[in-house]
């Protein structure tokens, strides 16, 4: 990794981390008509692996999806117009905090049904593999998804046809109020790969290095047409399961302990530690990166509302029964 | 106790947890039921009370619940599957629709199936696209099942009892915009017999039939409209498979006029299900076209402006009753 | 060439060939689609013609196909999904109507979902309980899904054309019944546009809407009541989504009379849609009392008396509409 | 094993298998009216399971399950005047030959969804573990099934929380048309097991002795709490997917090489060599197993259909409309 992409890698965490705490707020002042998932504490997982994807690589992700659409390359500020239901937003109000695209950047939708993104990926990577390109797609997902059937549909299928597809599992100990422990009766849900006969992995989804590595190899191989990789990336849900959930169901000191543990400080130690940059190029980035996410605060809010009127535009329906 | 007001999630949890005392082969099962006590508390409580073998949190496979619920269904057990949102039942169809609703037929009344298949329904301030389904046209349209929308904590309690001790599988949908809203509820326990409408408000000039949260609103437009001097006869089903045309039928005999309020989409929907019975049965006796308001045949947007124009409101329902009556000219929503 | 006839299954095969040479964007993904060719020999030769890149077998896991059909349609090609049984489809809907049907939608139209879920359906020589049924008002329920029924070998290749070229979801049902059945189709590319209905007969004193095999079945009994001098009009919508209301509507108004004759169930099903919404829009048209006659509701016997008895035929069909005009004083079969 | 139960299992597949090869003539006659999927050359792994079975365990089976009714103790002329759709059959002729049931002794469905019966095994096995009792439950599947979601959710489902359920993998090298190597990109389904944390052990599935011993093994664990076993057992499909299929799709030499390895030969050699059973015992045995069928046959072919109205009998409804 060269200096660039190890502040790029730094850059990219702020910004989710930013965007995330910001969308927090404005969830408490009334922004936001619905919840949200936020993904705090998760950064260096969409960080580290969307730094290994070109533009036309497409992902698909979960209802915790804003952090994979702002590593994918997507403007924070249609995210968070979108967040808060605006005109101005990636899908103009109409897809909303689970439901997020931009194909021209690969953002192929942040889908709300957990597992459904799988499948889907799996079309993905099966499309790149047919039209004879090295494009490659990843599916996000939770320990949860892990449990569900398409998650074992897809990487049957997916290693069966050596697709080029990516499917990183994002452990964050947590399906909503249900601990990984309550769910899933192995410790690494990487093991999974084995029964399709696939590379898996587990990392540190903590450490921006390891997962940033782990997706390079996975994409290396999916290039390469030598098939699929399930990566598991261990963290830990910080904030409740959506905005709004007080999350009792876990011990204080165990979430102390896990912020103890922040992506961020973690990656920025490293960087400051091998001289890659100094304190104040931290400082100067920080700000940088809060100007930014204000202003797409900003921007999210005084943004209008769509007009009613284009619900309709692109529904279906009989139109000799539409209009009466 | 006569005049106990309790919330619709108290009341269902309370016919929950009399049943589960009563009868030790009912348990409950779901994504989040356990010690949490569900997402909207529906559970609060009981694996206190139970213990956890008997409200257990389940991985987030919606097939196996469903599946699991049937198999301990044979087996003898009682199952309530909590399968959450309604819109999540897609993963579950095969084993509500292909296994549940036709065990007992397929084998010829040896074996029986009384599970219940529980999950919120409909919208929920910009729940969006993936969470604000309603869908029970789906259940409603497969021999086999019985499909329960209570509109009210009341009925709530009563039919969530009544699903329980059913010999056959029962899907019985919670509106999320009802949990929280108060009503009288006995303590003691009582069932509401499945199969049963209530008429929720007499009237003379119209027939109103609405579910779920939609009896609220119509409700609501029933009382706006009686300014205009239009006496509305409000039914709800409750059971929405089998469903009681009689009442339906008599109400429509009275009033000669018919409207169907409903959040699902109307093509093979409820409404439209109630219009062909109705007109099937006794059209000789509508004074004019019967009509549906129905969410519009959209997938469900986030934004609420967008939300709102495609969902039913005491307003919007109003003024289709005026449309009805021949009070208004134009219906405000033209498009459906 | 103009009189070449040629099966159903053929006419399918040749409209899903003539895509996949014109369109490098189209291919078939399925359960034994591969080089066997299919369950009913849909994709014979293909892989032969086209590799197996383009005509894949599957392993059994209809999440993952129809799913990976949503994710190579978003990424620009034009996948058929093959489910074999509609039947199975109940393990795909939350890919075919959670996320193909709404992601255009979700996206306000950045990505389209041109991807065609295929699937035989209804009723063939004892399949039984778990291999029989029609499904599809729940597909006509869903917006953002079109669905598709063709009756014959014509409508077979013309239909499936189009619903390749179609930008969005479609779901392509082919009745197990028809799939030998021959008829005249031209050798030449040609698309039937979705949601235009055909009017198989015309006729002065009753108007029919049937469905796929039920076509068939009509037409028999339409010739059967000639001899009573009862002139019917046989309307098959061929798309059920989005249908052709006007059609039917045209000639409600002509001859005054509607029966609905369909092989899936009546709660929710297609022919109460269309019973409501005619009368919805023409009721005073109605000479009568609009009627439906469809598979009784009872899960699919195997027995093959059982399966006659709850299922309509011609015969069955020709006595309700004697019953419809007023020409016989009792239904054959009085419960449905 | 003691003698008794050696000619046990050797009777149970003498009875499967003269049970299908006579359904297989009764279908060519015309006497079935759907199509059927036999089970011949597989007898073995119905046998040996359900060796272990008592009268109180229960079995889920699939579309190709005929053999299993009867290894837990149908009547074949139940099973065959069923298959034959006659009134005298085990559903009254509702169910057929992909849907059978007899709960009085454990036969809780043969389910014509693939996968279908995997989720309702699981159910079974939690019924029996909520109500404290030792009973255990099998859940026949094929190969094509462990591709489904079914499956993983099930098993995933079953080790988390230690049900009594023994999943029976099939591996009869065919999905329909489909060869295993073109659907699983694994060599051993079985290793599966590891994703869940649980016990998986693939057999020789043409060895009686092997399935059974497995079987004993998987039952043991599950009567004392210890959680479910996949068990794979290899065989081979040899006769078409169904009465009618031709299958073209595979070499004849192929078909020839597994006919040799019958499993009703193998054991009956293995009893002659061991001396539980002489060729003469052997002789009368097969001659009161044909004639049993023989019987059945007759039964089936003799019994009348239903009467039309039966159809009926348990629909559902809305009361009101159903009688016009
Ligand atoms: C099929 C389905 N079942 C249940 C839900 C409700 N739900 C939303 S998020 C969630 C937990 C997901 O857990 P995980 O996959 O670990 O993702 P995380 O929230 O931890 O990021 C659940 C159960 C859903 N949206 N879809
Ligand atoms: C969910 C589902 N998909 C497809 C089918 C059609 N089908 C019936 S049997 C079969 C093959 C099953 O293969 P396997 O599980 O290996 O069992 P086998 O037939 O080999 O015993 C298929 C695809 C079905 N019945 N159910
Ligand atoms: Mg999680
Ligand atoms: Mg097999």
């Amino acid at each position: 990794m060269n200096r660039e992409m190890k502040i790029g890698l730094l850059e990219t965490m702020l910004k989710i981390r930013k965007a995330e705490l910001q969308l927090a707020v404005m969830f408490k002042n009334g922004k936001i008509p619905s919840g949200a998932h936020l993904y705090e504490g998760e950064e260096a997982i969409a960080a580290g692996v969307c730094a290994n994807l070109r533009t036309d690589d497409q992902i698909t992700s979960t209802h915790r999806g804003h952090g994979h659409c702002i590593a994918k390359g997507m403007e924070p500020r249609r995210m968070m117009a979108e967040v808060c239901a605006k005109s101005t937003g990636c899908c103009s109000g109409k897809g909303g905090t689970m439901h997020m695209f931009d194909p021209s950047i690969g953002v192929m939708g942040t889908i709300g049904i957990v597992g459904g993104g799988m499948p889907i990926a799996t079309g993905l990577g099966l499309a790149a593999k047919l039209q004879g390109t090295d494009r490659v797609a990843v599916s996000f997902f939770g320990d949860g998804a892990s449990n569900n059937g398409a998650f074992h549909e897809s990487l049957n299928m997916a290693s069966l046809w050596k697709l080029p597809v990516i499917y990183v599992c994002e452990n964050n100990q947590f399906a909503t109020s249900v601990s990984v422990k309550r769910s899933t009766p192995i410790e690494d849900i990487s093991v999974r790969a084995i029964g399709y006969g696939m590379s898996g992995v587990t990392v540190d989804g903590n450490k921006v290095d390891e997962t940033y590595a782990a997706a390079a190899d996975a994409v290396a191989r999916a290039r390469r047409g030598d098939g699929p990789t399930l990566i598991e990336c261990k963290t830990y849900r910080i904030r409740g399961h959506f905005e709004g959930d007080d999350a009792i169901y876990r011990s204080k000191e165990e979430v102390q302990a896990a912020r103890e543990r922040d992506p961020i400080e973690y990656w920025k130690n490293v960087l400051l530690g091998d001289g890659t940059i100094s304190e104040q190029d931290f400082i100067d980035l920080n700000e940088k990166i809060e100007q930014l996410i204000a202003q797409a605060a900003q921007f999210a809010d005084e943004s209008s509302y769509p007009t009613p009127e284009d619900a309709l535009k692109l529904c279906g329906g009989n139109p000799s029964l539409l209009v009466k | 106790m006569a005049d106990r007001r309790i919330r619709f999630v108290e009341a269902l949890r309370e016919g929950m947890r009399q049943e589960m005392e009563r009868d030790a082969s009912v348990f409950v099962m779901g994504e989040g039921v356990g010690p949490h006590g569900s997402c909207f508390k529906q559970t609060d409580g009981f694996c206190a009370q139970f213990g956890e073998d008997r409200c257990r949190d389940t991985p987030i496979s919606e097939q196996a619940i469903a599946g699991a619920a049937v198999g301990a269904a044979l087996a003898g057990m009682r199952p309530i599957a909590d399968l959450m949102w309604i819109d999540f039942t897609t993963l579950a169809t095969d084993q509500i629709c292909n296994q549940a609703a036709k065990l007992r037929y397929m084998s010829d009344g040896q074996v029986n199936v009384p599970a219940v298949f529980r999950a919120t329904t409909g919208r929920l301030k910009s729940n969006g696209a993936q969470h604000s389904g309603s869908w029970y046209s789906w259940y409603v349209n497969i021999p086999g099942l019985k499909v329960v929308v209570p509109s009210n904590p009341y009925d709530a309690k009563g039919l969530i009892i009544s699903a329980i001790r059913d010999n056959g599988p029962v899907v019985y949908l919670e509106h999320k915009m009802l949990l929280n809203v108060k009503g009288e509820v006995p303590e003691e326990s009582y069932t509401i017999p499945l199969g049963v409408a209530e008429v929720k408000k007499e009237g003379s000039d119209l027939t109103i039939v609405a579910t779920g949260y939609e009896v609220t609103d119509t409700m609501k437009a029933a009382a706006m409209v009686e300014a205009d001097g239009i006496s509305v006869e409000v039914i709800d089903p409750r059971t929405l498979m089998p469903y009681d045309s009689d009442t339906i039928l008599e109400s429509v005999r009275k009033t000669g006029r018919l409207l169907v309020v409903d959040e699902g989409f109307r093509y093979c929907g409820y409404g439209s299900e109630i219009i062909s019975m109705v007109v099937e049965n006794a059209m000789e006796c509508l004074k004019d076209r019967p009509r549906q308001f129905t969410a519009m045949h959209s997938t469900v947007p986030f934004s609420p402006p967008l939300e709102e124009y495609i969902m039913p409101s005491p307003v919007k329902i109003a003024n289709e009753i005026r449309v009805v009556m021949g009070k208004s000219l134009e219906p405000e929503v033209a498009i459906r």
